[in-house]
C-alpha cells in the first residue's frame, strides 16, 4: 500500500496545487469555483450518507453523536494546555489555536474518503454525521475560554461578552452545517427512485471535482506554507504531531468504543486530527480581535491540512489495521 | 451645491453589519459601500485565501453635514478602536440633484 | 399523490434553503454560480426542447405559441386592473407590479418539469418554446402601460418616451432568450448522433443542477419574505390569489383549445401563473422609476415564487387532472 | 502637481452606459470605474439578490480641471433627477507623470 | 462533408456567442464561468492525452516535441517579417503582434478536437503534449526581438530588461501550462483504475462544458470583431491569410516529417495556425508596454479565433485529407 | 483628528506587486487596496474580456503623513511615466482610534 496510495488522483491534485504555488505560478482558481465546489461536496456527502443511513436504524448513531460531541470538547482544553503550558505561547492565541483543533476539517474528510474507495476499503457511514456534529461544539468552547481568561487577567468587562451569542448562533447555524446536514435530511427522507434522478450529479462527479477542489486547496495550503517562519519551531512542530496524537485517539475510540472497521477508524481519526479553516477563523477573528490570524490559520491550513493529505491519512489507516487486526 | 464631509471608513467584513447598526441607531441611512477591498495594516491581517471574505474589509463612504460629523465619528469609535481599521475625514461639495 | 409529492428532491433543496434564510444561516451560495447555473439550466432545457421538437411538426407548434403571446398581452391588463381598482395601489406601481404576471419564471418551471418527471407524468414539449415566447410581451405592455397613465396624468412630456425602444429592443434580446431559443434551435438542427457527445452534460446533470439552484432560489425567496409587511395585505393576497386565478385559466385554456394533457396543462398553467424576477424587474427599474421595486420584487420573488413551488404546482396538477379526466 | 477637481459620482449600474456616453458628448474620455458598488440612499434600493446586478450601484472618479468642472456637473445633472444618487466634488492635486 | 461540419454543437454554441455579441443582447457569462471552465478543459484535456499516453513510449513523442518547439520559435520571426515589412506596421506593434501567433489558442485546438470527435476521425494524442510545449517559446523569441529593436533604435537602455526574467519565468509556469502538463502528468502516473472515479467527470462533461465555454468564447470574439475599423485592411487579411498560411505549413511538416494522420496533421495545424489570446496578451502588455493591445487582442480573439473555429479546422482537414490520401 | 495626505493611485493591474514593492522598500506597509477596477486614459486600454484580468486597473489608497508625501510620491512616479495611470493627492484628516 504504502506508494501507490500517494498515486490517487486526489493527492496528486493536491500536491500540483502545492507546487504551482511553490514554484509561484500565476495559476488561480476563482475563489467563487472553490466556494461552489466547496458547497457541491458538502450536499454531496451529505445525501449520500443520508441516503445510506435511511436503511440503518437511527439508535446506532447515538454513540457515534456522543462522540463526536465529546471530541469537540475536550480536544480544545487538551490543545489550549499544551499549546499554552508546553509551548509557552500566551493564553488568548492558545485558545484561538485550540479551538481549530476541535473542529473539523471537511477537505481532509473527503480526501480520506477518496483514499478509502481508491483502496476499496469499506467504511461506515456515521462519521458523516460525526463531521456535521464536530463543526461547532469547540466554537463554543474556545469562547467559553476566552472569557475565562480574560476574567482571570481583567476586571469583569461588558464589551467581551457582547459578541458571544451572536457568534454562538453563527457558529450553529452556519452554511457548512446546513449543507451538511441538509443533504444528510434530504438523503434519509427522499424514496430512492426519487433520488437517482440527482445522483447522476452528485455521485458521478463527485470523485473529479474533489479533485479540482483539492487543488485548489493544495494551493490554499502553499500560500500558507511561506508563513511557517513566523510561526515558529514549537508550533509547526505542534502542527505535526498533535494531528498524529490525535489521530491516534480517534482510532482507538472508533475501534474501541465504538466498534468501527478499520475504515470507519480512519474516518473518526481525520475528524480529531483534522483542524478547521472554515468555520473557525472568522468566529475567532470576532471572539478573540487580541489573537493573531496568522498562527492559526498557517497552522491549521498550512501545517496540519497537508501532512494531514499527505502523510497523516495513510498513517491513521495503518493504525486502524493495527488495531483491528489485533 | 452645498459643502458636507466625506467620511471614508475602512474596516473589516465581519463588522459590515454593526458598522450599519451603528449608523442607524444615528439616523443615518444613506452610505455607500465598497466590498471585497483589500489591504494592509498595522496589525497586517494576512490574505485568509478562498475562504477569506470575512477577512478581507469593507469600505463605506458616507457624506454628511458638518454638524452631523461628530455624531458618526463617536458612534463609529468604537469599532476603531476594537478593530483598527482606517477612517478618514475629507471637505466635499455635494451637488444638489 | 398530495403529501409525497412534496417529497422530490427539487422542493425539499428549496425549503432547505429557505429555511436558511429564515434561522439567518451565514450560508451563502456565489452569486455567479446562481447565474451559471441559470445560463445551463436554461440551455439544457432549450436543448432537450428542441431536439423532442425535431421530431414534432413545426405547425402544430402554432397554436401553443399564439396562446403565450395573447397570455403575454392580456395578464398585465387584468392584473394592472386587479391592482390599481379593487387594490387602490397609485396607477405606476400598479402597471410595474402587472407587468411581472405577463412574464415567467423559468425557475417555476423548471420546478414543474422535476416535478412531473418524478411523478412519472407525460408532457407535451411545446410548452418549451412558450417559455421562451412568454418572456418579452408583458414588458411591452407594462411600457405601453405606463406611457398611457403618463400621459394621463401629465401633458405630454418627453423623456418619458426616450428609453422606450432601448427597453424594449433589450427584452426582445434578453439573456434568457438567447440561451432558451438558442438551446432549442441547437437542439433542433443537430442530426441526433452528433448531440449525443453532449448530453451527458446537458441531460444527466440537470435534475442535480436545479436542485442546487433551487437552494439559491429559496434563499433569494427567504430574504424577500421579509419584506411581507412592506407590501401590504391586499398585495400579499393578491401574490397567492392570483396565481390560482391565472394557473386555473391557464389548464382551461392548455385543456379546452390546446388539447394538452394533463402534464402538458399544468406546464402551461405555471407559465401563466409564475410572475418574472430576472428579465421584467430591471426593465421597469428603467421604464417607471418612479414605482418601488421592493414592491415588485417582494411580490414576485418572495410571494408568488415560493406558493408555486410548494402549492401552486401540485395544485395546477389537480386542477388538469381533474379537467382531462372529466 | 497641477489643482484639479475630483468627481465622485455613485449612480444605479442601469445608468453606466448614459453617463459614459453624457461624458463623450462633453468630451471627457479619461475616468475610473468602480463597479458592484453597494449602497443605501433616500429611494431604499433593495438588495435585488441574485439576479439583481443592474440593481447595484457604480462608481465614476473622474478627476477635470476647474473649469471644465461646470460642464461635466450640467451634464450629469440630468440623471441625478431622474434616478438619484450621489456626487461629490472636492479639490486635489494631480501628480504629473 | 462541407457543410454538415459547421452543425457540431460546439461550432454552433459559437456561433450563437457571437449572434448575441452582435445583436448587442444583454447575455452575458460570468468571467469566472469562463475562467473555471478553462481550468476544467485543461485539466481534462491533459488527463485524457496523459492517459492515452501512458500506453505509448516517450521516445515517439519526441520529434513531435522538437516540431512544437520549432514553430514556437519560428513562427514569431515569420510573422515579424510580413508585419513589419509587407505590412510597414511599426517594429514593436509587429513584434507584439507576431509573438502571439508563434502560441496557440486552446480553445481553437478543442473546437478541433470535438470537430473530429463529431466526424469519428481517429487522431494521434501527441498534438495534446505540442499544445503545452508551444505556449511560452514564443513570448521568449517576444521578448528577444523587442530588446533587439529597442537596441536598434537608441541607446542601450536599462529599464528595458528590468521585467525580462520576471515575464520569462512567469510565462514558462503559467497557469494554463500547470493545468495542461499537470493533467498529463497525473494521466499518465495514475493505474489506470485509480482514473475510473474521476472520468464520468473529466470525460464524459467534456463536450458538453466545451460547448459551454465555446459560447463564451463566442461572445468574446464578437466584442472585438467591432473593432476590426481600428485594425485597418492589411492586419484583419493577415489575420485570415497568416493562419491559412500556417495551417499548411502544420499540416505538411505533421504528415511529412511526423508522419501523422489526417486527424492528428488537423491538430498540428491548428496549432500553428492559432494565435494566443490568454497567455500572450498579458505578456506583451509589460514586455512591450508602447504596443497597442487592442491590435494585438483584435486580430488574435476577433479575427484568427473566430476564422479557425467557423473555416480554417475544416479547410485543414480537407487540405490533411489531400495529403494523406494523395 | 490629525491631518495626513490621502493618496489615490489607480494603475494597471499588471503592476500591482511593484506598487507594493515600492512602498515597502519606503517604509509604507499600511494602504487599502481596490481590485478589479475599470477605467479609461489616454491609451484607452480596451477591455480585454474575459481572460483580461490583468488588463483591469487598481486602485491603491494611501494616508500618509503631509511630510512622507514627497517620498511616496517619488517611489510611485516611475510607474506612472512607465505605464500611465492616475494619482490624486487630497488633504483628509485621520480619525484616531
Ligand atoms: N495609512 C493607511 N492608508 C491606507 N489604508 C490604511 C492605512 N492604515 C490602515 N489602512 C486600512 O485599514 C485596514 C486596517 O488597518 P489596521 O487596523 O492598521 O490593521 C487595513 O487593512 C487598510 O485597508
Ligand atoms: N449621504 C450619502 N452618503 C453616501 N452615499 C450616499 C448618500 N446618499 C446617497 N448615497 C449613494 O447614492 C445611492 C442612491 O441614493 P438615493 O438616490 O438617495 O437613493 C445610494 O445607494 C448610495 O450609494
Ligand atoms: N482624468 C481622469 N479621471 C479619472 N481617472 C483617470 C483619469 N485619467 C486616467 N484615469 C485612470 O487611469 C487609468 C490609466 O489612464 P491612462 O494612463 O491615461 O491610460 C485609466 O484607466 C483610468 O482609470
Ligand atoms: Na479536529
Ligand atoms: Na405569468
Ligand atoms: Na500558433
Amino acid at each position: 500500500m504504502h506508494f501507490e496510495s500517494l498515486l490517487t488522483p486526489s493527492v496528486l491534485f493536491f500536491a500540483l496545487g502545492m507546487f504551482a504555488q511553490l514554484i509561484r505560478s500565476d495559476l488561480k482558481l476563482p475563489p467563487d469555483l472553490i466556494k461552489s465546489m466547496t458547497v457541491y461536496l458538502l450536499l454531496g456527502i451529505g445525501i449520500h450518507g443520508g441516503a445510506e443511513l435511511a436503511h440503518a436504524s437511527m439508535l446506532e448513531a447515538v454513540p457515534a453523536l456522543l462522540a463526536a460531541f465529546g471530541f469537540g470538547l475536550l480536544i480544545p482544553l487538551l490543545a489550549y494546555w499544551i499549546i499554552h503550558h508546553l509551548g509557552k505561547l500566551d493564553r488568548l492565541n492558545a485558545v484561538a489555536i485550540a479551538s481549530h483543533y476541535g473542529s473539523v476539517s471537511a477537505g481532509t474528510f473527503l480526501t480520506a474518503i477518496a483514499f478509502l474507495e481508491a483502496m476499496a476499503v469499506p467504511y461506515e457511514k456515521y462519521p458523516v454525521v460525526m463531521l456535521a456534529v464536530m463543526e461547532s461544539p469547540a466554537i463554543l468552547v474556545g469562547l467559553l475560554l476566552a472569557n475565562w481568561v480574560r476574567r482571570q487577567d481583567n476586571p469583569p468587562e461588558q464589551e467581551a461578552n457582547q459578541h458571544l451569542p451572536v457568534i454562538l448562533k453563527e457558529s450553529f447555524t452556519n452554511g457548512s452545517i446546513i449543507l451538511l446536514a441538509g443533504g444528510l435530511l434530504i438523503g434519509d427522507m427522499v424514496p430512492d427512485n426519487n433520488l437517482q434522478a440527482i445522483l447522476p450529479f452528485f455521485n458521478q462527479m463527485f470523485m473529479g471535482i474533489l479533485c479540482v477542489f483539492l487543488l485548489a486547496m493544495g494551493m490554499e495550503a502553499g500560500k500558507k506554507l511561506n508563513d511557517f517562519k513566523k510561526a515558529g519551531a514549537f508550533l509547526v512542530s505542534f502542527g505535526v504531531l498533535m494531528p498524529v496524537l490525535l489521530g491516534g485517539l480517534g482510532v482507538l475510540v472508533a475501534h474501541s468504543l465504538l466498534g468501527f472497521s478499520a475504515g470507519g477508524a480512519t474516518l473518526v481519526a481525520v475528524l480529531v486530527a483534522s483542524a478547521s479553516y472554515i468555520a473557525v477563523p472568522p468566529a475567532m477573528r470576532i471572539a478573540i480581535p487580541e489573537a493573531n490570524p496568522s498562527l492559526y490559520l498557517t497552522l491549521s491550513l498550512g501545517v496540519t491540512f497537508p501532512f494531514n493529505v499527505l502523510l497523516g491519512i495513510p498513517l491513521y489507516y495503518q493504525m486502524a489495521q493495527l488495531l483491528t487486526k489485533g | 451645491m452645498i459643502g458636507v464631509k466625506r467620511i471614508e471608513l475602512v474596516v473589516e467584513a465581519i463588522e459590515k453589519q454593526e458598522v450599519i447598526s451603528r449608523l442607524e441607531s444615528i439616523n443615518i441611512r444613506s452610505f455607500t459601500l465598497y466590498q471585497h477591498v483589500g489591504g494592509y495594516g498595522e496589525r497586517g491581517i494576512p490574505d485568509a485565501g478562498a475562504f477569506g471574505e470575512k477577512f478581507e474589509n469593507v469600505t463605506f463612504v458616507i457624506a454628511c453635514s458638518e454638524n452631523h460629523l461628530q455624531t458618526v465619528i463617536e458612534a463609529l469609535r468604537p469599532i476603531l478602536k476594537r478593530y483598527g481599521g482606517m477612517c478618514l475625514v475629507s471637505d466635499a461639495k455635494w451637488i444638489l440633484h
